[in-house]
C-alpha cells in the first residue's frame, strides 16, 4: 500500500511536471498560470499522498496551505494591469 | 531507484528556475517564481522539513508571488527586457556560476562522517520546556535572539518601505490593491476564504507549539488572507498613521521583549523562561508575534502610503 | 553511495548557479530580484541538507538549520519588498520629480 | 562537540542592554513617535553611550572579555554574546559618533509644528536607532548565523536612509546598495551553510576549535569573505558605496561612512583570525592586500576629480577602507608573539577609528557648508569660511587623519602600517600607503583652498548654522586629532580577550 | 484491511487517470479557454478521488476533516481561479484582438 501512495505521488509530479511545458509553451500568461494552478492542486495532492504514505500527518497542513493559497496567483494575475484604469483613477498610457 | 521521484523533482525545480532567469517578459518570469517556490515545498517536505515546506508553501505561493505580481502591475511601461550584456561578460559570469556550483556539488558530495549535527543536544535540552516541536524550540528558545531580532528586521523593512512615501501623503494610506474588474468570483472567495483561513491560520499558530507550523506560518496565512479581503475591495488598506495598526505592528517585538526581560526576574536571565511557565509564556509571545507578522506582511505587500491622510 | 540529501544538495548548487547568474546579468531591477530570490532558495536548500542528514535523537532532521531558514525565508521576504517598493517608487520619480536640491550631475549609470 | 564553554560574566547584562535598548528607543518612536522622536533618541543617545563606556570599563576593569550567555543555553546550540577589548573600543566609538551625530541632527530632523508626525524625524531616529543596535549585535555576536542576522538589520536601517529625501538618484542609490548588500549576505549565508554542514556549529569559538583546512572550509569561508567584501566596498565591489553615501543626507552618511562599512570589515578581521584555521592562507593574504591597494589609489584618484563634494568624501571611504585590508599580510608576516601584539594590527584598528571619526567629521562638515552655500559644487566653495568657519576648520583637522599628516590618530595608523609593511618588505604596501597619502592631501587641499578663498562679491549665506551643530562636527574631528597622541605601540586593551592571549 | 486498500487504490487510481486527463487536456487542447476548461474539471475530479481513496487511510478523525477540507478548498480555488483566467483571458482579447 505505501509503495502504491509514493508510486502514486511519484506519477502525480510527473505529470504536473508535463504540465510545466505550458508554462514555457504559453503563449498566453493566462496559459503559464494554469501550469502553476495544476501544480498547486498537483502538488497538494502530492503532500495528501506523501502524507498518508509516510504517517507523517503534518504534512496535510502542507496540502492545507496550498490549497488555501491556491486561487492566489490567479487572483493576483489580475491585479491592476498597465493600459487599463487604475485603482486610484489615473489612465496609464 | 527510489531516487527517481527525488532526481525527477529536482530537474523540474532547475528546469522551472532556468525558465525563470531566461524569459523575456517579467510577469512570465514571476509565474515562474511561483512554480519554483511551490515545487521547493515538496522538495522540503522530502528532506523532512515539514515546518519549512509550510513556511516555503505560504511564503513562495502566498505572499512573494502576490508582491511580484503587483509589482509587474504597477511597472507601467515594458521596456524591451533582457536586453543582453556585452558577451564577453556573459562568458565570465557563466564561468563564475559554474565554478562556484562545481564548488557547492564537490562539497555536497563529499558529505562528512558521522554527519555534523545539533539534533542530540537540541533534544536534550527539550525537556525543559514543554513543547513538542523541536524547531519552535530552537526559534523562541535556543535562539530567540535571532528570531527577536528577525522581527524588528521586519519592523525596519515596513519603515523602509514607508519612507518612501512622498511627503504630502505621509499618514495617508498605501494604494489600493483592488482587481482590475471587479468579479463575482473573487468576491465571493474573499467572502468564503478568509474565515477559513483565519482558523487555518491559528491553528497553525496553536499546533506550533508541539507539532510543525508556528508564528511565521499561521501568520502569513492571516495575512494572505487579509489581503485576499483587500484585493477583492471589501477592504481599503489602512492609513499608516493609525494609531491601532502601529500598536499592532510592534505588538509581537514588545511582548517578546518583555518576555525577555521578564526573565532577568523569574528565571535566569535575558530571554530564559522558568520551566513551570515556558509553554504559556512562548504560546503567547508566539500568538502576538503572528499577530504582528500578518499586519507587517499585509502592509508591506501594500506599500508606502499613496493618498493624503484624510 | 549517493542519497536523497546529496540530490537535493546538487539541486542547490544549481539554484545558487542559475540565481547568481540571473541576478549579475539581468538590467532590469524586478528581474534582479526574482533572480535573487532562487539564490536564496538555493542557499536554504543547502542548510536542509545540512538538516536532513544531520537527522538524530528521534528527530527526522536537524532542527536548528530548519529553524535557521525560517529566519532566513522572513528575511529574504523583508528584502523582496523593500526592494519592490524601491523599484516602483523609482519608476514614480521618472522625470517629474520636485527636486528640493540641484540636481546630482553624477550618476554612475542605471543599476 | 567540543564545548565552547561560555559563562555569563558579571555585567553580562549590559550586553543585552547595549543591544535592546536601542530597539525600546525606536519601537517607542514607531508606535508613539507622533510629536517625541526627537525627545525618545535624546534619552537613548547618552543610555547608550553610559552602557558602552561601562562595558568598556568592565572589561578594562577584569581584563577579560564579558560574556552573556542568551536564555542560559549554552552555544553553539545557544547563542552568546561576548565583549572582548576590541568591540569594546568599536562599541565605544558607534556610541561617541552616534551622539556627536545626534547633536548635529538635532533640531533638522524635529517634526513641523502644524504635524503631528513627519516622515523625515520618524524614519531618521528610528533608523538611527535600529542602525545602533544592529552594529552592536555586530560587534557582540559570536554565533555566525546571529551575526547574519545582524548584517541583515544593518542593511534594513542604512539602506532607507540612502534615499530619506526621496530623490531619484538616492531612490536609485538605494536599490543598488540594497542589491549589493542583497548579495553578500547571500554569499555569506552560503559559506554559513557549508560550515555548518562541515562542523554542526556556527559557534566562532566552536568553529575555531575544529576548523581545519578542507575544501568545505576554504570554499566558505572565500564565500563569506567575498560577501563581506561587497558590503565593505572593497574595489571592484565598491560601485555601490558613492552614490549611497553622497546621496544621504549629511547625518546618515556620517554613519554610514564612518560606521557601517566597518562593520562587514569587523567580521572579514574575526573570520579571519577567529574562525579561520591558523596561520591563515598567504594567497589569500595578499590578494585582500593588492584589492586593498587598488582601492586606495584608484578611488583616491577618482575622488580627485569630482565636482561635488560628498561624491569626492565617499570616494575617500572607499580609498580609505583600503588600508584596512593591508593588515592581512602585515599582521601574517609579523614575528609578534600573537597576531594582537603586532603593530599591524594595532596600525589596523587604529586606521578603523580616527578614519571612522574623520569620515564622520568631515561628511558632517560637508553637510554644514552645502546648507550654508546651498549647494557642495567643489569649485564653488569660495567664501565657506566665512560662512562657517568651524565647520570648515574640522574639515581641515580631520583632513589630516586621511592625509596621514600628524597630529592625528590617521598619522599614527598609518605610520604603524607603514613600519609593519617596512619590517617585512612588503614594498607594495609601503608604495601604496604614500601613494594614498600625498592623493588624499591633494584632494583635502584643494577643497580647503576653494573653501579659503575670498567669497565672491553678492556671495551671502543662505542659512544660519547654530553653533551646537560645528560645535558637534569639531568636536569629531578634535577627536581624530587627539588619537594622534596615542604611543606608537600595540594597546593591551585591543587584546583583551583575544585569542591565544593569556 | 484489503478491501479498504482496494477501494483506496481504485480510487487513488482513478483520481490520477484525471489528473492525466488534465494533464493531457492543458498541453493538447488548442486554445486558451478550452485548456481551462479541461484542466479545472479533470483536477477538480482528479482531487476528489484522491481524497476519496485516502480518507479510509487517515489514522484519526482530525486528519480525515483535514482531508475534506483540503478537497472543498481546492474546489473553491479552482472554481475562482477558473473564472478569474477566463475573464482575464477576455480582457487580454479586447486590449489586444491580434492576440
Amino acid at each position: 500500500m505505501i509503495d502504491f501512495l509514493y508510486g502514486a505521488a511519484a506519477l502525480l509530479l510527473l505529470l504536473t511536471g508535463l504540465g510545466l511545458a505550458r508554462m514555457m509553451w504559453g503563449p498566453a500568461p493566462a496559459d503559464r498560470m494554469m501550469a502553476a494552478q495544476l501544480l498547486g492542486t498537483g502538488g497538494g495532492a502530492i503532500a495528501l499522498l506523501i502524507a498518508t504514505a509516510s504517517g507523517i500527518t503534518a504534512i496535510i497542513d502542507i496540502a492545507l496551505v496550498l490549497a488555501l493559497l491556491a486561487a492566489f496567483a490567479a487572483v493576483a494575475l489580475t491585479l491592476g494591469e498597465p493600459g487599463t484604469k487604475q485603482p486610484d483613477g489615473q489612465a496609464n498610457p | 531507484m527510489t531516487l527517481l521521484p527525488d532526481l525527477a523533482l529536482v530537474l523540474l525545480i532547475l528546469t522551472a528556475a532556468v525558465w525563470t532567469v531566461a524569459v523575456r517578459d517579467r510577469r512570465d518570469a514571476v509565474i515562474g517564481f511561483i512554480v519554483v517556490g511551490l515545487l521547493l515545498s515538496l522538495a522540503w517536505v522530502r528532506l523532512n522539513a515539514v515546518d519549512v515546506a509550510l513556511t516555503e508553501a505560504a511564503i513562495g505561493g502566498g505572499a512573494t508571488g502576490l508582491l511580484l505580481l503587483r509589482a509587474c502591475a504597477r511597472l507601467v511601461p515594458r521596456p524591451a527586457e533582457s536586453v543582453l550584456p556585452h558577451p564577453a561578460m556573459r562568458i565570465l559570469t557563466v564561468l563564475l556560476c559554474s565554478a562556484i556550483a562545481a564548488g557547492l556539488a564537490a562539497i555536497v558530495l563529499m558529505p562528512v562522517e558521522p554527519p555534523a549535527t545539533l539534533a542530540p543536544e537540541a533534544a536534550a535540552s527539550m525537556g525543559e520546556l514543554g513543547l513538542g516541536n523541536p524547531i519552535t524550540v530552537v526559534l523562541l528558545a535556543y535562539r530567540a535572539l535571532d528570531t527577536l531580532l528577525e522581527k524588528v528586521v521586519l519592523v525596519l523593512a515596513l519603515i523602509g518601505v514607508w519612507t518612501l512615501t512622498p511627503d504630502q501623503f505621509w499618514g495617508g494610506a498605501p494604494a489600493s490593491l483592488r482587481a482590475q474588474q471587479s468579479s463575482g468570483a473573487l468576491t465571493l472567495l474573499a467572502q468564503v476564504l478568509p474565515p477559513v483561513g483565519v482558523v487555518i491560520g491559528v491553528y497553525l499558530i496553536w499546533n506550533g507549539a508541539d507539532h510543525p507550523g508556528g508564528t511565521f506560518q499561521g501568520g502569513t496565512v492571516l495575512a494572505a488572507m487579509w489581503l485576499l479581503v483587500m484585493m477583492a475591495d471589501l477592504r481599503e488598506p489602512p492609513e499608516i498613521r493609525l494609531h491601532s495598526l502601529r500598536l499592532l505592528v510592534i505588538l509581537g517585538p514588545v511582548v517578546f521583549l518583555v518576555a525577555g526581560f521578564a526573565g532577568f526576574w523569574i528565571a535566569n536571565g535575558f530571554l530564559s523562561y522558568p520551566p513551570a511557565f515556558a509553554k504559556p509564556i512562548i504560546v503567547i509571545v508566539e500568538a502576538a508575534l503572528a499577530l504582528s507578522i500578518a499586519v507587517i506582511l499585509g502592509m508591506l505587500v501594500a506599500g508606502p502610503a499613496a493618498r493624503a491622510p484624510r | 553511495m549517493i542519497g536523497t540529501a546529496t540530490v537535493y544538495g546538487l539541486c542547490a548548487s544549481g539554484l545558487v548557479a542559475i540565481g547568481l547568474y540571473g541576478l549579475v546579468l539581468h538590467p532590469t531591477p524586478l528581474r534582479k530580484v526574482i533572480a535573487f530570490n532562487l539564490l536564496g532558495s538555493g542557499t536554504f536548500v543547502l542548510f536542509g541538507v545540512a538538516a536532513r542528514r544531520g537527522g538524530a535523537a528521534g528527530f527526522l532532521a536537524d532542527p536548528v538549520p530548519q529553524a535557521m531558514v525560517i529566519t532566513g525565508i522572513v528575511v529574504a521576504f523583508a528584502s523582496t519588498a523593500l526592494a519592490v517598493a524601491l523599484l516602483l517608487r523609482l519608476q514614480e520619480t521618472g522625470a517629474s520629480s520636485i527636486e528640493t536640491t540641484p540636481p546630482e550631475q553624477q550618476d554612475n549609470g542605471a543599476s | 562537540m567540543m564545548p565552547a564553554g561560555y559563562a555569563t560574566s558579571e555585567g553580562g547584562a549590559l550586553l543585552v542592554i547595549a543591544v535592546m535598548l536601542p530597539i525600546v528607543g525606536m519601537i517607542a518612536i514607531f508606535a508613539l513617535g507622533l510629536r517625541r522622536a526627537e525627545r525618545i533618541a535624546f534619552i537613548i543617545l547618552p543610555g547608550g553611550l553610559l552602557i558602552a563606556l561601562a562595558i568598556a570599563a568592565e572589561v578594562a576593569r577584569t581584563g577579560a572579555a564579558v560574556t552573556y550567555v542568551l536564555g542560559g543555553w549554552q552555544p553553539p546550540l545557544g547563542i552568546a554574546l561576548q565583549a572582548d577589548g576590541l568591540s569594546a573600543t568599536l562599541m565605544v566609538l558607534t556610541a561617541l559618533i552616534l551622539c556627536a551625530v545626534g547633536l548635529f541632527a538635532r533640531g533638522t530632523f524635529s517634526t513641523p509644528p502644524d504635524m503631528s508626525e513627519a516622515r523625515r524625524p520618524m524614519v531618521f531616529w528610528t533608523l538611527m536607532l535600529g542602525l545602533w543596535s544592529a552594529l552592536n549585535t555586530v560587534f557582540l555576536g559570536q554565533d555566525l548565523f546571529n551575526l547574519f542576522v545582524a548584517l541583515e538589520f544593518l542593511t534594513f536601517s542604512a539602506v532607507p536612509l540612502v534615499c530619506l529625501d526621496g530623490r531619484r538618484e538616492t531612490v536609485q542609490a538605494a536599490l543598488r546598495y540594497l542589491l549589493f548588500a542583497l548579495i553578500g549576505s547571500v554569499f555569506y549565508l552560503l559559506g554559513a551553510a557549508l560550515l555548518y554542514g562541515a562542523y554542526g556549529t556556527l559557534d566562532m569559538a566552536g568553529l575555531r576549535l575544529q576548523a581545519h583546512y578542507n575544501p568545505a572550509t576554504s570554499v566558505a569561508l572565500g564565500l563569506m569573505i567575498v560577501g563581506l567584501m561587497a558590503k565593505a566596498a572593497l574595489f571592484p565591489l565598491h560601485l555601490w558605496l558613492p552614490p549611497a553615501h553622497a546621496g544621504a543626507p549629511a547625518a546618515a552618511s556620517a554613519v554610514l561612512s564612518a560606521l557601517v562599512v566597518k562593520a562587514p570589515f569587523f567580521l572579514i578581521l574575526r573570520l579571519w583570525f577567529d574562525v579561520a584555521p591558523q596561520p591563515g592562507n598567504q594567497l589569500a593574504a595578499q590578494m585582500l592586500a593588492w584589492l586593498g591597494i587598488f582601492s586606495i589609489v584608484f578611488c583616491s584618484i577618482i575622488a580627485l576629480r569630482q565636482v561635488r563634494l560628498k561624491l569626492m568624501i565617499a570616494y575617500s571611504t572607499v580609498a580609505q577602507i583600503g588600508y584596512l585590508f593591508l593588515v592581512f599580510p602585515l599582521v601574517m608576516a609579523s614575528d609578534a608573539p600573537s597576531a594582537w601584539q603586532s603593530i599591524g594590527w594595532t596600525g589596523g584598528v587604529l586606521q578603523l577609528v580616527s578614519h571612522a571619526l574623520a569620515k564622520a567629521s568631515m561628511f558632517l562638515a560637508a553637510g554644514l557648508i552645502a546648507e550654508a552655500l546651498g549647494h557642495d559644487r567643489i569649485d564653488n566653495l569660495n567664501g565657506a569660511v566665512t560662512a562657517v568657519p568651524i565647520s570648515v576648520a574640522a574639515f581641515g583637522l580631520a583632513g589630516l587623519s586621511l592625509m596621514g599628516l600628524p597630529p592625528s590618530g590617521g598619522f599614527v595608523a598609518k605610520l604603524m602600517l607603514l613600519t609593519a609593511a617596512t619590517e617585512t618588505a612588503n614594498w607594495w604596501i609601503v608604495a601604496a600607503i604614500l601613494v594614498g597619502g600625498i592623493l588624499a592631501a591633494s584632494y583635502v587641499f584643494r577643497v580647503l583652498g576653494r573653501a579659503m578663498a575670498a567669497p565672491k562679491i553678492g556671495f551671502k549665506t543662505l542659512a544660519h548654522i547654530p553653533l551646537h551643530r560645528e560645535l558637534a562636527v569639531l568636536g569629531l574631528a578634535i577627536s581624530a586629532v587627539v588619537l594622534g597622541f596615542v604611543p606608537l605601540q600595540p594597546f593591551a586593551f585591543l587584546g583583551i580577550g583575544r585569542v591565544g592571549l593569556p | 484491511m484489503i478491501l479498504v486498500d482496494i477501494f483506496t487504490m481504485a480510487a487513488v487510481g482513478a483520481g490520477m487517470f484525471f489528473f492525466l486527463a488534465g494533464t493531457v487536456g492543458l498541453l493538447r487542447f488548442p486554445d486558451t479557454l478550452s485548456r481551462l476548461h479541461a484542466l479545472t474539471k479533470a483536477d477538480n475530479l482528479g482531487f476528489g478521488f484522491i481524497v476519496l481513496g485516502l480518507l479510509p487511510q487517515s489514522p484519526d478523525v482530525l486528519s480525515g476533516l483535514k482531508l475534506v477540507v483540503v478537497w472543498l478548498l481546492v474546489q473553491l480555488a479552482a472554481a475562482t481561479a477558473g473564472q478569474l483566467i477566463a475573464q482575464f483571458v477576455g480582457l487580454e482579447r479586447r486590449r489586444d484582438p491580434a492576440a
